[in-house]
């Protein structure tokens, strides 16, 4: 087993559950980084949006914005943004949704927005961009995060985009009919919303990691899937792309 | 109907104090230099709306200019968060922001609601959101044929337009490619609009038939100013200054650097600084 | 996901009696020779949309093939009307055919909405116009923040869309240029789309970076048809035959001439034809 | 004076009433002949837009139909056609829409939907296309038509389009506040509408018509204003340019 660090394995975990049909919303950082993983090794036509407006995007380093150069050069073609979030977007073509979070629940909603209250907030977060109506139009969700009790919280300050509901009521409630978050992908497991409760449950542990470390890390009272399995490592080839993609683009944005 | 002038001109006849301004541009094409005419001309009370008010926007708030932001992603992209910003909404330095915060989504269609010269934009959005809670310009219509509730929000009609594009044509017909935004409807949906362009050339007749073309009578005013993007970029031309990006971090991060910086490169600059600003990226 | 098939096996896969059909292309890149197809394959009680029905939808009409026609200008521009339209409208023959009709304005809007994924399109429109009172689905919805009573009608969201344009690469990504019409927003509003083209080419990619393109996997077909789009035009390959809009005038003026012409032309008729319909125009 | 037909009357005279300023809104036929004489004579700089998506659009022969390829080969720039009607017309960008009338009243409401019973026709006429929205969000509208009683009618079986209102109760009465129908070009005369009932008017008789001639085509009670002048003749350099521009035209489309 090749050395690797967790974010590599949360990368690796990521782009493996991308398939050759996927169209992807891509966001910037984790999600860019695993999709383009995914399209370098195992689905090389996966079709690759960013919200800027770029469509079948093939960019040779990861871009350091959602609208860099290099997604515009190499993408099948380019929209305006406009046109991205009606036909594209709310037009229900998109197949995965890959979002961040600053902070989310057991049940997959997340807060971007704020920490602490919204008109006197403690810390004022950049906003929810594209996040609220991807959470709703993609057919499912990813999420990825580093796992930290800080961003892993109880309760959210604010409610940026829906995922399965602030009390687990399902997306029905709101009229929503989509699936929202399926997979939460993070540096230590990968977790399901489970069937029943809706809430997010350990179904897969990163090589090394203990039950312990998940539970330390997490500020809800983790749930384990009757089956936990051990995520298969990083291969080398896995390994290799993903660090030569982070090299070149290291290298471009230095400037 | 568009005239060629210099930027300061342009400026100076369209922005006064207390007008709503968007200065628009995706990542691609944001027009620096023409903000930075804006801070000169010591502009204030301005309502300023932008999807990512970005670098652009922290640089007019930290200088004060900003009475409202009306906007949808306040970040750093890649980078982190807008320091000035966050300085101004959490502190109320250099002064209070009010800020009108929606989803890309909702700007996106509002400004495309503005250019079709509608009153509101209707779309799928905010379910299960709070920003509903807290934006009363977050309301619903019915669908008169499905009884399904969607979003509505306010189309946004700016005072002012001001936008960077690649090159004019000596009429003052705009062209813009790449990553086009939403600038062309930001600029229909405005009273008035200011394009900075890299290059006036003869001609844009001849050209592949679909481009993205303002004509010169949706436009009030044209100006050279090559590198007028910098440090976002102009397709074509020069790439994004991603270094710059990441250095603003630091320089943003406390008031007396960021002033200092703003006197050096904004108060004691001008338009013809940002050739070479874009040409050290290239 | 696109297949490139001959269209006889596309048409036999997509199109079913009953079936709702928008052959679209605003008089440029109007899909003939998938129309033709259509009606040799005997198809019954569609329920076809376009917004002018011109020649194509004459031809359906006149054949037996469609129960509803949705609609906004039903003539032979700079000719006149549309003899077999009017035929079935005043005559009921050669059966009855139920119309809903609107205008341009609600038709485009209805596909863009169609297109949103939306339930309704939303606009300013049949003020004044008698429309309203005879096709109940056109009904309003209120501007939450003005008060302004706006028009709504439902979005079109056919079964299947065909079009017609210049090329695909040999994944199937389909480029349309010049006349652009609705036929991007037809395509992503259906359920399954054809799409016959002049040609096959290696690549798009590299082209200018804004054309329109649908990606193979919003298309299930594409067919190669050279000329399919005779006697309309694809821009760059053969003009408008604009004598044979002329010519059909006559050819539809009675019940006899139509029938002996479609059985020549049409019946005893095939795709391949169309190379040698669209080579006499150029 | 040179010779002319009343159609060439009719054409240069609506020609005139454009401007080199103008942005227009161009129908086929009459109103397409107009413009692009005015294009070719003396507002070189007029903008012309065809429904079919072509924006500043310079013709070399007059098009057939709306969307023949001379329209996009010559524009300035063509757009889809939802574009069209939102941003281009819908947005208020046009000053002038042109209208042609199958049946019209002396308010400029306009039929070109059925004659008789819309749901039993006597002749089922095209039907409105462009022309419900185009009477609506154009800043004024110019009304092309040959003077003859059947199309000059005293009451519309259909209101395709507004113009004053079918009792010329005024365009504010249906949410309207563009200014609507401005000039009604005839081949016997022009007309306007009258400030006070917003009746047509007949301000300048083309030369040789008489009132009797007008009144005789005419299926209304005709009203003369008070000063009625005489449209000054065509011009030889109107008429060469017009009949070189309609040879072009007709040997362009015998194919």
């Amino acid at each position: 087993m090749p050395e690797f660090k967790p974010a590599e394995m949360m990368t690796v975990a990521a782009s493996r559950a991308l398939s050759n049909d996927d169209v992807c919303f891509v966001g910037i950082g984790a999600p860019s980084a695993a999709c383009n993983l995914a399209r370098l090794t195992h689905a090389p036509d996966i079709t690759l949006i960013y919200e800027s407006g770029t469509i079948g995007t093939r960019p040779d380093v990861l871009p350091l914005s959602i609208g860099d150069g290099e997604l515009c050069d190499t993408a099948l073609t380019t929209v305006a943004v406009p046109e991205m979030f009606r036909y594209w977007l709310q037009g229900g073509r998109i197949t995965i949704g890959f979002l961040a979070a600053a902070q989310l629940d057991k049940y997959g909603n997340i807060n971007t927005t704020v920490v602490g209250d919204y008109h006197k907030p403690k810390v004022r977060l950049p906003g929810g961009g594209g996040a609220p109506e991807i959470a709703i139009s993609c057919a499912e969700i990813y999420i990825t995060a580093r796992h930290q009790k800080r961003v892993f919280v109880d309760k959210l300050d604010f409610i940026t985009s829906l995922g399965h509901g602030p009390n687990g009521e399902g997306r029905a409630a709101f009229g929503v009919d989509t699936k929202g978050p399926t997979k939460l992908i993070t540096d230590l497991c990968i977790m399901e919303p489970d069937a029943e409760t809706l809430a997010f449950t350990v179904t897969s542990l990163h090589p090394g990691v203990t039950r312990e470390a998940v539970r330390d890390e997490t500020g809800w009272e983790v749930a384990f899937a009757e089956s936990v399995v051990e995520t298969p490592p990083p291969t080398e080839e896995e390994l290799k792309v993903l660090r030569d993609l982070q090299a070149r683009t290291k290298a471009a944005h230095a400037g | 109907m568009a005239k060629i002038v210099p930027l300061d001109e342009a400026v100076a006849h369209c922005v006064s104090d207390g007008a709503s301004l968007a200065m628009e541009g995706f990542t691609h094409l944001i027009p620096h230099a023409a903000a930075h005419e804006v801070i000169r001309q010591g502009r204030k009370d301005l309502t300023v709306m932008r999807m990512t008010p970005d670098l652009i926007y922290d640089q007019m708030i930290g200088m004060g200019c900003v009475a409202k932001l009306i906007f949808s992603f306040a970040g750093n992209p890649g980078v982190g968060l807008l320091r000035r910003l966050r300085d101004a909404v959490e502190n109320d330095w250099p002064r209070p922001l009010e800020i009108e915060e929606h989803s890309h989504a909702a700007m996106a269609n509002a400004y495309e609601a503005g250019a079709a010269g509608l009153p509101c934009a209707v779309f799928r959005g905010y379910r299960g959101a709070e920003l509903k809670r807290v934006n009363p310009n977050i309301k619903s219509v019915t669908c008169p044929f499905t009884g399904e509730e969607l979003a509505a929000v306010p189309a946004l009609k700016p005072d002012v337009a001001i936008i960077h594009a690649q090159k004019a044509d000596k009429q003052g017909n705009v062209l813009i490619e790449g990553i086009v935004g939403v600038q062309k409807e930001a600029v229909l949906a405005a009273k008035a609009a200011i394009v900075t362009v890299e290059e006036v050339v003869d001609d844009l007749r001849g050209l592949h038939p679909n481009l993205c073309i303002l004509p010169h009578w949706t436009v009030d005013y044209v100006c050279v100013v090559p590198g007028g993007a910098h440090p976002s970029y102009t397709h074509g031309y020069y790439p994004r200054d991603n270094a710059f990006y990441t250095e603003w971090d630091a320089i943003a991060a406390d008031r007396d650097g960021f002033l200092a910086w703003m006197d050096e490169h904004v108060l004691n600059g001008g338009p013809g600084d940002f050739a070479r600003h874009a040409g050290k990226g290239v």
